[in-house]
């Protein structure tokens, strides 16, 4: 990068608005006591993300991330926790140890990446992909042709885990 | 001159090892005819070996055969048998002797059981006595060296339930072990020193006649450590322990082989390569005054002892001590006569006090007495021996130990006044052992009675011959063809008449004091003991060489087994358990992670992904 | 005479033959069971001694059995190579460093079945190891590839474990275990050196003009001759620095290895301890061939591939081996003394007389090398014989404690007799075999180490005093009262022992019988050590 | 501008990271993990328009990562309420029945 | 673009796909019936209709054989959708490697699952292993990213959902949540990598990227270090290397033990393939030795990476065992040592000396999938009858089932690495080709753990034959683990005695530069 020159293009100010949401939504996940606003607050980071995707002109996998981690995977972890422990709050650590070295671990990786990602220049040797409105179209395409294969068995994968689920899920009669 | 019998000699050491064998395997149900077959053995052996003498006697020439035993590479390594005039007499002396014990175990053991694996035994040793005798190179020989060794220790321990025999063994055997490793080593220098490797005695003759083959440091090692064996096997002092101990076997075997013919095979080895210590003086030397202080050590042990068998085993020591100081000076001839005529005197004299223990069931000399009266026959043959063995004129002792003063007084005086020394010495031991046991009355009603005729005629036996053997060689012009015939060459007899003189007055003189002290009493029999009774407790005691040497090597032996057994199990043992427990213990620490915490898991994983890439990746980015 | 007739191949696996029929016969029909083991054991016998009998050193191939077994081609893209393999044969050979032992393997094999008498359970299965271990000791002295010799060592490895596990005293387990571990890490190390070998030594290549054949083989005189031509592979096409080139270090790391794996099994000090445990609680049958056979491979190996392929680094080395048996010598004879366990001090006595056969191979002369070998067949006659009776004993008095024994003579003359015989043969009394070896090993030494050879000699009288202290003990002595009304031996326990004695005596008293037989063996291994003295 | 996205994919991955570890709740956990996959997504979807050669590869990628990350979460929310059953808790670190 | 030249399937090409497409239709078949058919009709039979599912995608991979005969040196590989997905000798192969033990685990477990109560849906359990064994199939043949990772998940989710069908035990229940918490994570982890990956190369295409490395390599070293890193990570979770094996012994002992048996050889294995194509592909290209000096040490770094973790997964899965008394973890440890050594070929790299990294992977696989799958089904069988999986299980089995005592043995050697089994050949060849890249240290460590790996699977067999148990009881083994058992017995023995016959096969089969290097479609 060299230097902190900022270019306060609208990407830009878009893109730190969405990180805003998103690290704060991230945190409050971490920070909150109630299972239930943890959810929220993660609902908040998905929508961020899908924001993010927007501004990176991947409308179809913004909308597909609004879809089904805002909606559907949310919803799901709402149903987890009202099948499972609704009244549950955060209680106080009680490992202090193990969390103070996962928080060493979590930052020091972190720090490598930060690292890898600052020493690097990019020069891409491409111009950015201007997908433009077809973008949704190409990629269909190329699901049904170049991927057809993955996107077969990720039916199958979604099939497994439906029945997965639900015979997991179900009360057994005694 | 044609030689015929000797070149069936070999067969000499067979017929006793066939009536070993014999014994061997139907012993058991032999107790009548097993000794019967055995003396039968030795018989044959006798005959045989007396007419090979007469051959030689005759002037045949030296006979030797013999073949390969191992052959490895370019080395050989041979057995064979040779027949000089030496061995051819050596094999008489030995096979008379075992006869003679033979005949006289006969009676002496009827009434153990193991009577017939006690002749086996002597068969044995009667084989490999013989085998020593006739080897014709130092290998062989050191073998059958070690075979009489070990029935030494076999017929010590005859008698295993009696813990002092188990005890005498075990010392015998080891003591003994002692000087044969030097032996060993000896044997080793001379193989990679000799000229093709060869061992055999006319080679070490030929090689170490001749001077600069050999350096004088190399001749020297290999003679004292030849020396070494020979002081092991002769009882010479330091390596005498054992054999005043190895009384503890049945009186027969201390006449034959801790009398006659075993600890003569020193004295009879050192001869066998005289080559080597004529070549070293300084071995030579070290060979007289360790032969010299020997019979004035152990003549002086034997005074204090109260046990018969062990005052003549410490005279025997005190006589072999005689022979190596001679051979020290050079004279084969007048050791090897000594070791003639005690062969017999001694073994009169051993099968004399067994006799004597065999009537009275004691073994100590303050318990007898008065015997003279009812064992008649052996009181007489007892005295001959004695008479013998003190140095009076003109039983054999006499000659062959005025032999070697006459040779101690012409080379070196010191060494002559300590054999006159140690003969006063000896004349004293024989007079009281005598006194006390045959004169006087009968103590704690010991009173005895004769034993039977089969152990008396070899006493008689025995007894000429330790009259007569000493005419062999007499210091006289044209007498002295024992020497001769034996060494080549006449010996020399200056100042013989000076050495007769003074040697038959110290016997007498000894003989005089005893007679003083426990016949008549002019002098207490605790004077000494009054005065300086350390003295007596020194001699006693045995100058506590046993005690020393308990000290010094059993005990710190096992001091060292002890540390090393420690060392093995902490040190030794410790390092292989710490190896195991490196990983034990990373066996532990690898359980402890598994908390069945699945988060804990989770942050190894992660853990583990930070250290790979801080330290893999990490090191290209410093 | 010998045809084309595999007769090592029948030799080393009729053991199995007859653990097949074995397979057949009911569990309970111990006689049955004991007979078909004795009467197998002695097909081997036969068959070695016939073998002994017409083995020549001038036509070693007249008993060569060599077949492809496991050839397998390898992918070969990335480098200029026509092909490449691993050629690992199955291919049996006798010599007159393996002969002997053979033998000796063979012979105490009949031993131990027959002493089998003591072993009171599970005959069946006992049998079915026994043979195993049979086969795989026959196969260790016969083999002449790398890969199939670690085979048979490792079958060993196994049919021990369960024979001390099973049937040892009391703990038996943990003597297993210490077993299989401390031997397991000996042939681990084995293993690491063959690997290494068959990496570079073991690769030879035919160059072609479009590239080469390439082989790696665990053939024995391929890797031998391969490690002493030193520049056997300069041929590598293309510009390759030679890759099989061993460095110096990588050759004393080899030979390291190898003495190490060797020396556990010898055992050589300081890796002796793991020995004492299976000496003192397997059954006395196992410790018979584990004492009598086991420990010889290790001294066997030490020769064949220490010395054989290293001859150079051996000789670099021999003063330091020759210290190390020297220290083995006095060490083991010191702690025998002290023992208070009989079977403890039969197995330090194995760890003295084990320092006598490297002394002899440190000489690296043809008399050490063939004492060594006449030392390790001797200890193995000798220490079956006593490990005979030491179990026969046990049986009777039901201990082996020193302390508690005494005065056996009495009760039982035969076996003391033949207890005191095997003890003068163990300290080395001449006319028995133990002395040939002895003083063969000391004489070869002596040629080059004066010294270290003195040293050692001092064992001899440290011996007599171990054994002497020892068996005296047991047999001599008042007679206790306990072991009055004992039995002397059996028939079938004094049929072994008697062999065994004679067997003793005769190589005590003719040493050619055995000598002839390896006479050329090492010249290979003395002519390389004389060109390097002459280069 | 790639840099920025990777920066907060790598934000996002080690908080998720750092609440997978450490929070007891079982779905605040899985809630974690999907964090983890989320910015993964993230990063391809940069990678798809500012990557050394942009292509649609990234993107649809991520469709795969989206999917395949619903199908697990249903998953374990699932198995999470079959041992809720029998443990009657959702606490991760009691989940320790098996240890050592 | 070269990614935009997207390629169709096109009607033969589905022929390539028979093996998947049977057994995913045989899945949703046998699920719809078991859901359909009323609870009174027995079940017993769709067990049986699974094997010879998995039995048909054996019989069609082999017939694969005849439309790309890779013993045919000029053959050239099948490729669908640019490599999306291979048919290529090394993918044969493994397939049938993963069929094989597939079979032999539904077989034996074929009972075992019958006999669990704590499964009450059993059918399914049988039925869920065909997406699990497809997911595998899948990981075999592909060399695309995305597709590799979908196959990896459906992998994944099967084996976590079969874990959990063994519902009514919590540990079970237990076992499954770890199993999905940490193969999320897992997932995630190697998902980053992969995008980092895609990032700096542009595709997902493992030819394109071996293609691009080398300059990405240059130009962006801290990125591709982190992508390769991050997937070396995520799959040393998968293959359970250490210290990533924390949760193995855990889901181990709570699923039934068929299934972790498939967990043990099957997911293992799986993992391990795709991580083949993965390191073949990257860092092994991306050494000197193939694009001469002067390359990006990245290559080298990966490869040290994991010869570091195999050294630590044989370590530690070693040690760790000695003091496990329960013997379904003490396999899982075992599994974890045995991940080490099949990591070792992979590691190595290639070089002069030496090229057969993948006949040694192939060999140890094969032979840790018989050794494994054996000491499973025996463990089936006496876990069944002590009613746990403990050591003291095993008391006194020689007197109780002799033979399976016998069998058993002969397994443990094996897992031991002692001759003459599969077991020590496979060591044996990893070892021959570790010395030879001169990696002594790693051989080193190899054979040490090996020793010390003797005292716990000796362990069990001083339980078996040295201890008596307290029941005399004959122990009845149902007919097919007991088939399964000898099978697997016979052939270590096979796999010992004749090692040549299998590696013959693969080496002639399977060439790296045809199978494993993509070609770049330039």
């Amino acid at each position: 990068m060299g230097g902190f020159y900022i270019d306060w293009s609208g990407e830009l100010v878009a893109f730190f608005a969405f990180a805003v949401v998103m690290i704060v939504g991230a945190v409050l996940m971490l920070t909150l006591t109630k299972v239930v606003h943890m959810v929220a607050s993660l609902a908040a980071v998905f929508l961020g993300l899908g924001g993010m995707f927007v501004v990176l002109e991947a409308e179809f996998v913004a909308f597909t991330q609004v879809l089904l981690y805002a909606g559907a995977v949310t919803i799901l972890l709402i149903f987890g926790i009202m099948m499972t422990d609704h009244q549950a709050v955060q209680r106080e650590p009680v490992r202090p140890a193990h969390e103070i070295v996962s928080a060493v671990a979590s930052i020091v990786l972190f720090g490598i990446l930060f690292y890898a990602i600052r020493t690097t220049e990019f020069a891409p040797s491409a111009p950015p992909l201007q997908a433009g409105v077809d973008n949704a179209m190409e990629i269909g395409k190329q699901l049904y042709t170049q991927h057809v294969i993955p996107f077969e068995l990720v039916s199958v994968l979604l099939t497994v885990a439906f029945i997965g689920a639900i015979v997991i899920a179900k009360k057994e009669a005694e | 001159m044609e030689t015929v019998l000797s070149q069936y000699a070999w067969l000499v050491p067979v017929f006793p090892l066939a009536a070993f064998l014999i014994l061997l395997a139907f012993g058991r149900g032999m107790k009548r005819t097993g000794p019967v077959i055995a003396t039968l053995g030795s018989l044959a052996s006798l005959v045989l070996s007396a007419l090979v003498l007469i051959e030689q006697l005759g002037g045949a020439d030296e006979y030797n055969n013999g073949f390969d035993w191992i052959q490895i590479g370019g080395y050989t390594l041979t057995v064979g048998f040779d027949v000089t005039n030496l061995t051819a007499l050596m094999m008489v002396v030995v096979s008379l002797v075992a006869f003679l014990v033979n005949v006289y175990s006969i009676g002496y053991m009827k009434d153990d059981e193991r009577i017939s694996v006690f002749f086996a035994y002597v068969a044995l040793f009667t084989c490999s006595m013989l085998g020593l005798v006739i080897a014709d190179n130092l290998l062989m020989l050191y073998i059958f060296w070690e075979l009489v060794g070990l029935c030494s220790f076999l017929l010590i321990g005859f008698w295993y339930y009696k813990p002092e025999a188990k005890a005498a063994a075990k010392k015998a055997f080891i003591v003994t072990r002692v000087g044969d490793v030097g032996f060993l080593i000896a044997l080793l220098l001379l193989f990679w020193y000799m000229p093709d490797h060869d061992l055999s005695f006319a080679a070490i003759a030929n090689v170490f006649g001749q001077t600069g083959l050999i350096t004088e440091g190399i001749t020297t090692l290999i003679a004292i450590l030849i020396f070494l064996g020979a002081v092991g096997k002769s009882g010479q002092f330091p390596l005498h322990v054992w054999l005043p101990d190895a009384m503890e076997g049945p009186t027969p075997i201390s006449a034959l082989i801790h009398a006659a013919t075993m600890v003569a095979a020193g004295v009879f080895l050192v001869a066998r390569t005289f080559p080597i210590f004529e070549a070293s003086p300084a071995a030579l030397d070290t060979v007289a005054w360790v032969g010299a202080f020997t019979a004035i050590f152990a003549a002086s042990i034997a005074i204090a002892q109260d046990d018969i068998k062990r005052i003549l085993a410490y005279s025997t020591v005190s006589q072999l001590g005689y022979m190596m100081m001679a051979l020290g000076l050079g004279s084969v001839t007048a050791a090897m006569f000594h070791l003639f005529t005690h062969a017999f005197f001694k073994a009169l004299l051993f099968l004399g006090a067994g006799s004597v223990i065999h009537a009275v069931h004691t073994q100590n000399i303050h318990e007898m007495g008065g015997l003279g009266k009812t064992m008649k026959t052996t009181a007489w043959t007892f005295a001959v021996g004695a008479l013998a063995l003190a140095g009076i004129p003109p039983l054999s002792g006499f000659w062959s130990k005025d032999a070697i003063l006459a040779e101690a007084l012409h080379d070196h005086p010191a060494l002559f006044a300590i054999g006159i020394a140690a003969a006063l010495l000896t004349a004293l031991y024989m007079s009281r052992l005598f006194f006390l046991v045959f004169a006087g009355k009968p103590r704690k009603g010991a009173s005895g009675h004769e034993s039977p005729a089969v152990m008396t005629v070899p006493l008689v036996v025995l007894a000429l011959l330790a009259v007569v053997a000493g005419f062999v060689e007499m210091p006289f012009e044209g007498t002295g063809w024992f020497g001769e015939w034996l060494t080549g060459h006449a010996a020399a007899h200056e100042g013989t008449a000076l050495v007769m003189l003074v040697s038959t007055a110290v016997g007498l003189l000894g003989i005089y004091l005893g007679w003083l002290i426990y016949v008549k009493g002019a002098i207490p029999r605790d004077a000494v003991t009054k005065r300086m009774p350390w003295l007596t407790r020194l001699l006693e005691r045995k100058y506590y060489i046993d005690e020393i040497y308990h000290a010094v090597f059993v005990v710190s032996l096992r001091a060292i087994g002890r540390a090393f057994d420690a060392f093995d199990r902490h040190v030794v043992g410790g390092a292989v358990r710490l190896a195991g427990g490196a990983a034990v213990w990373t066996g532990r620490a690898a359980t402890r992670m598994q908390n069945g915490q699945l988060q804990s898991y989770g942050l190894y994983a992660v853990i583990g992904l930070v250290i790979l890439a801080a330290a893999i990746a990490g090191r290209r980015f410093w | 005479m010998a045809g084309s007739f595999p007769w090592l191949t029948l030799l080393t696996f009729s053991p199995i033959i007859g653990l097949i029929v074995l397979l057949f016969l009911p569990g309970t029909n111990r006689r049955a069971l004991r007979w078909t083991a004795i009467v197998t054991t002695l097909v081997p016998l036969a068959l070695s001694l016939w073998l002994f009998a017409v083995h020549d050193a001038s036509d070693p191939d007249a008993f060569r059995e060599k077949a492809d077994w496991i050839t397998i081609a390898l992918n070969h893209e990335a480098v200029n190579i026509e092909s490449s393999a691993y050629v690992f044969q199955y291919h049996l050979a006798i010599d007159g460093l393996s002969l002997p032992l053979v033998v000796l393997a063979s012979l105490v094999a009949v031993m131990a079945a027959l002493a089998s008498v003591h072993i009171k359970k599970r005959w069946k299965a006992f049998y079915v190891w026994f043979l195993l271990l049979e086969t795989g000791m026959l196969g260790v002295f016969l083999a002449r590839d790398l890969i199939l010799f670690f085979l048979f060592f490792e079958l060993t490895l196994i049919a021990l474990f369960f024979l001390i596990g099973i049937w040892g005293s009391l703990n038996r387990e943990k003597a297993a275990n210490t077993f299989l571990i401390y031997n397991g890490l000996g042939s681990a190390l084995m293993l690491i050196a063959f690997v290494l070998l068959i990496a570079t030594a073991g690769a030879s290549l035919n160059a072609t003009q479009q590239g080469g054949d390439l082989v790696y083989t665990g053939d024995y005189a391929t890797i031998r001759s391969n490690l002493t031509a030193e520049n056997s592979l300069t041929n590598l096409p293309g510009h390759y620095e030679n890759p099989f080139a061993l460095s110096d270090g990588m050759r004393w790391a080899i030979f390291i290895l190898l003495l190490a794996a060797f020396g556990i099994k010898l055992p050589m000090l300081p890796f002796h301890t793991w020995m004492l445990r299976v000496h003192a609680e397997a059954p006395p049958s196992v410790v018979m061939i584990h004492s009598g056979v086991l420990l010889k491979m290790g001294g066997y190996g030490l020769i064949r591939f220490g010395v054989g392929l290293f001859p150079g680094l051996a000789e670099e080395a021999a003063f330091v081996l020759a210290l190390l048996g020297a220290a083995g010598v006095l060490y083991g004879a010191a702690l025998a003394f002290v023992q208070t366990e009989f079977r403890l001090v039969l197995a330090y006595s194995s760890v003295s007389h084990m320092g006598i056969v490297l002394l002899g191979i440190a000489s690296l002369n043809e008399i050490g090398l063939q004492g060594a070998v006449y030392q390790l067949v001797s200890h193995g006659l000798i220490s079956a014989l006593l490990f005979l009776i030491v179990g026969s004993l046990h049986e009777r008095t039901g201990t082996t404690e020193l302390d508690e024994l005494g005065g056996l003579a009495r009760p039982m003359p035969f076996m003391s007799g033949m207890l005191l015989a095997a003890g003068v043969a163990s300290l080395g009394l001449p006319g028995l075999s133990g002395f040939v070896g002895e003083f063969l090993s000391f004489l070869g030494l002596f040629e080059t180490m004066k010294w270290v050879t003195a040293i050692a000699a001092i064992g001899v009288i440290l011996a007599a005093v171990y054994i002497l202290r020892s068996v005296l003990k047991i047999t001599f002595g008042p007679q206790q009262e306990r072991y009055a009304a004992l039995k002397d031996a059996r028939l079938i326990e004094a049929v072994p022992m008697i062999a065994l004695m004679a067997f003793i005596v005769l190589l005590g008293i003719y040493p050619s019988v055995l000598t002839d037989a390896m006479q050329g063996s090492f010249d290979d291994i003395i002519a390389q050590l004389n060109a390097r003295m002459g280069g | 501008m790639l840099s920025s996205y990777l920066t907060m994919a790598a934000i996002l991955f080690c908080i998720g990271l750092y609440g997978a570890l450490t929070k007891r709740n079982a779905v605040i956990v899985l809630m974690s993990v999907e964090l983890m996959l989320n910015s993964v997504n993230l990063n391809l979807v940069a990678f798809s328009k500012y990557g050394v050669v942009p292509s649609l590869t990234g993107q649809i990628f991520s469709l795969f990562t989206i999917s395949v990350a619903a199908a697990e979460v249903a998953v374990g929310v699932a198995i999470l309420i079959a041992l809720f059953r029998s443990r009657g808790s959702a606490n991760v670190d009691e989940f320790n029945e098996m240890r050592r | 673009m070269l990614m935009t030249a997207t390629q169709a399937l096109t009607g033969p090409d589905v022929a390539y796909l028979v093996p998947e497409i049977l057994l995913v239709g045989a899945a949703i078949v046998l699920t719809v019936l078991d859901l359909l058919l009323p609870n009174t009709v027995r079940r017993g039979w769709i067990s049986w209709l699974t094997l010879a599912s998995l039995a048909g995608a054996a019989a069609a991979v082999i017939g694969q054989f005849a439309m790309f005969n890779p013993f045919d040196g000029d053959a050239e590989v099948v490729s669908l959708l640019s490599d999306s997905y291979r048919i290529d000798g090394f993918a044969l192969v493994m397939k049938l490697v993963i069929l094989t033990a597939s079979m032999l685990i539904l077989l034996m477990g074929i009972r075992t699952i019958e006999r669990d109560d704590a499964i009450p849906d059993k059918g399914e359990t049988f039925t869920m292993m065909l997406p699990a064994v497809t997911g595998a199939l899948v990981l075999c043949s592909t060399a695309d990213l995305i597709t590799m990772f979908v196959g990896l998940e459906l992998l994944g989710i099967s084996t976590y959902v079969m874990i959990g069908f063994r519902k009514k035990s919590s540990l079970a229940s237990e076992a499954a949540f770890k199993y999905i918490v940490i193969g999320a994570v897992s997932s995630a982890i190697i998902l980053f990598g992969m995008s980092y990956l895609y990032g700096v190369t542009g595709s997902t295409n493992l030819g394109w990227i071996a293609w691009a490395l080398e300059q990405a390599a240059a130009d962006y070293q801290a990125l591709v270090y982190v992508a390769l890193f991050f997937i070396v990570a995520g799959f040393a979770v998968k293959i359970a290397a250490v210290p990533f094996h924390a949760w193995a012994p855990d889901v181990y002992q709570g699923a039934a033990t068929p299934v972790t048996a498939f967990l043990a050889v099957v997911s293992k294995a799986a993992a391990f393939i795709a991580l083949v194509r993965v390191i073949f592909n990257t860092a092994v290209i991306q050494t000197p030795f193939i694009l001469g000096p002067g390359v990006s040490p990245v290559g080298e770094d990966v490869l040290l990476a994991l010869k570091v973790l195999a050294a630590a997964a044989m370590i530690v899965g070693t040690t760790a065992a000695l003091r496990q008394k329960n013997v379904k973890r003490l396999l899982a440890l075992s599994g974890v040592a045995n991940a080490g050594y099949l990591l070792v070929p992979l590691a190595i790299g290639i070089g002069s000396t030496s090229t057969n990294n993948l006949g040694d992977f192939a060999f140890y696989l094969v032979a840790y999938l018989f050794m494994t799958i054996g000491a499973f089904a025996v463990m089936a069988v006496v876990g069944r009858a002590a009613g746990h999986d403990e050591l003291k299980g095993y008391a006194g089995l020689y007197y109780r089932a002799p033979w399976t005592a016998a069998g058993m043995v002969v397994l443990l050697v094996s897992l031991a690495g002692l001759p003459v089994t599969g077991g020590f050949f496979g060591k044996l060849f990893i070892l021959l080709s570790a010395v030879q890249m001169k990696d002594y240290w790693l051989a080193a460590i190899m054979v040490v753990t090996s020793v010390i790996s003797y005292y716990f699977y000796f362990s069990i067999i001083r339980q078996m034959f040295m201890r008596t148990a307290e029941t005399e009881a004959k122990l009845s083994v149902p007919a097919p683990t007991g088939i399964v058992a000898w099978i697997c017995v016979v052939a270590t023995l096979a796999l010992g005695f004749l090692p040549n016959a299998f590696m013959d096969m693969f080496e002639q089969a399977v060439t790296l530069s045809r199978d494993i290097w993509i070609a770049v479609p330039k």
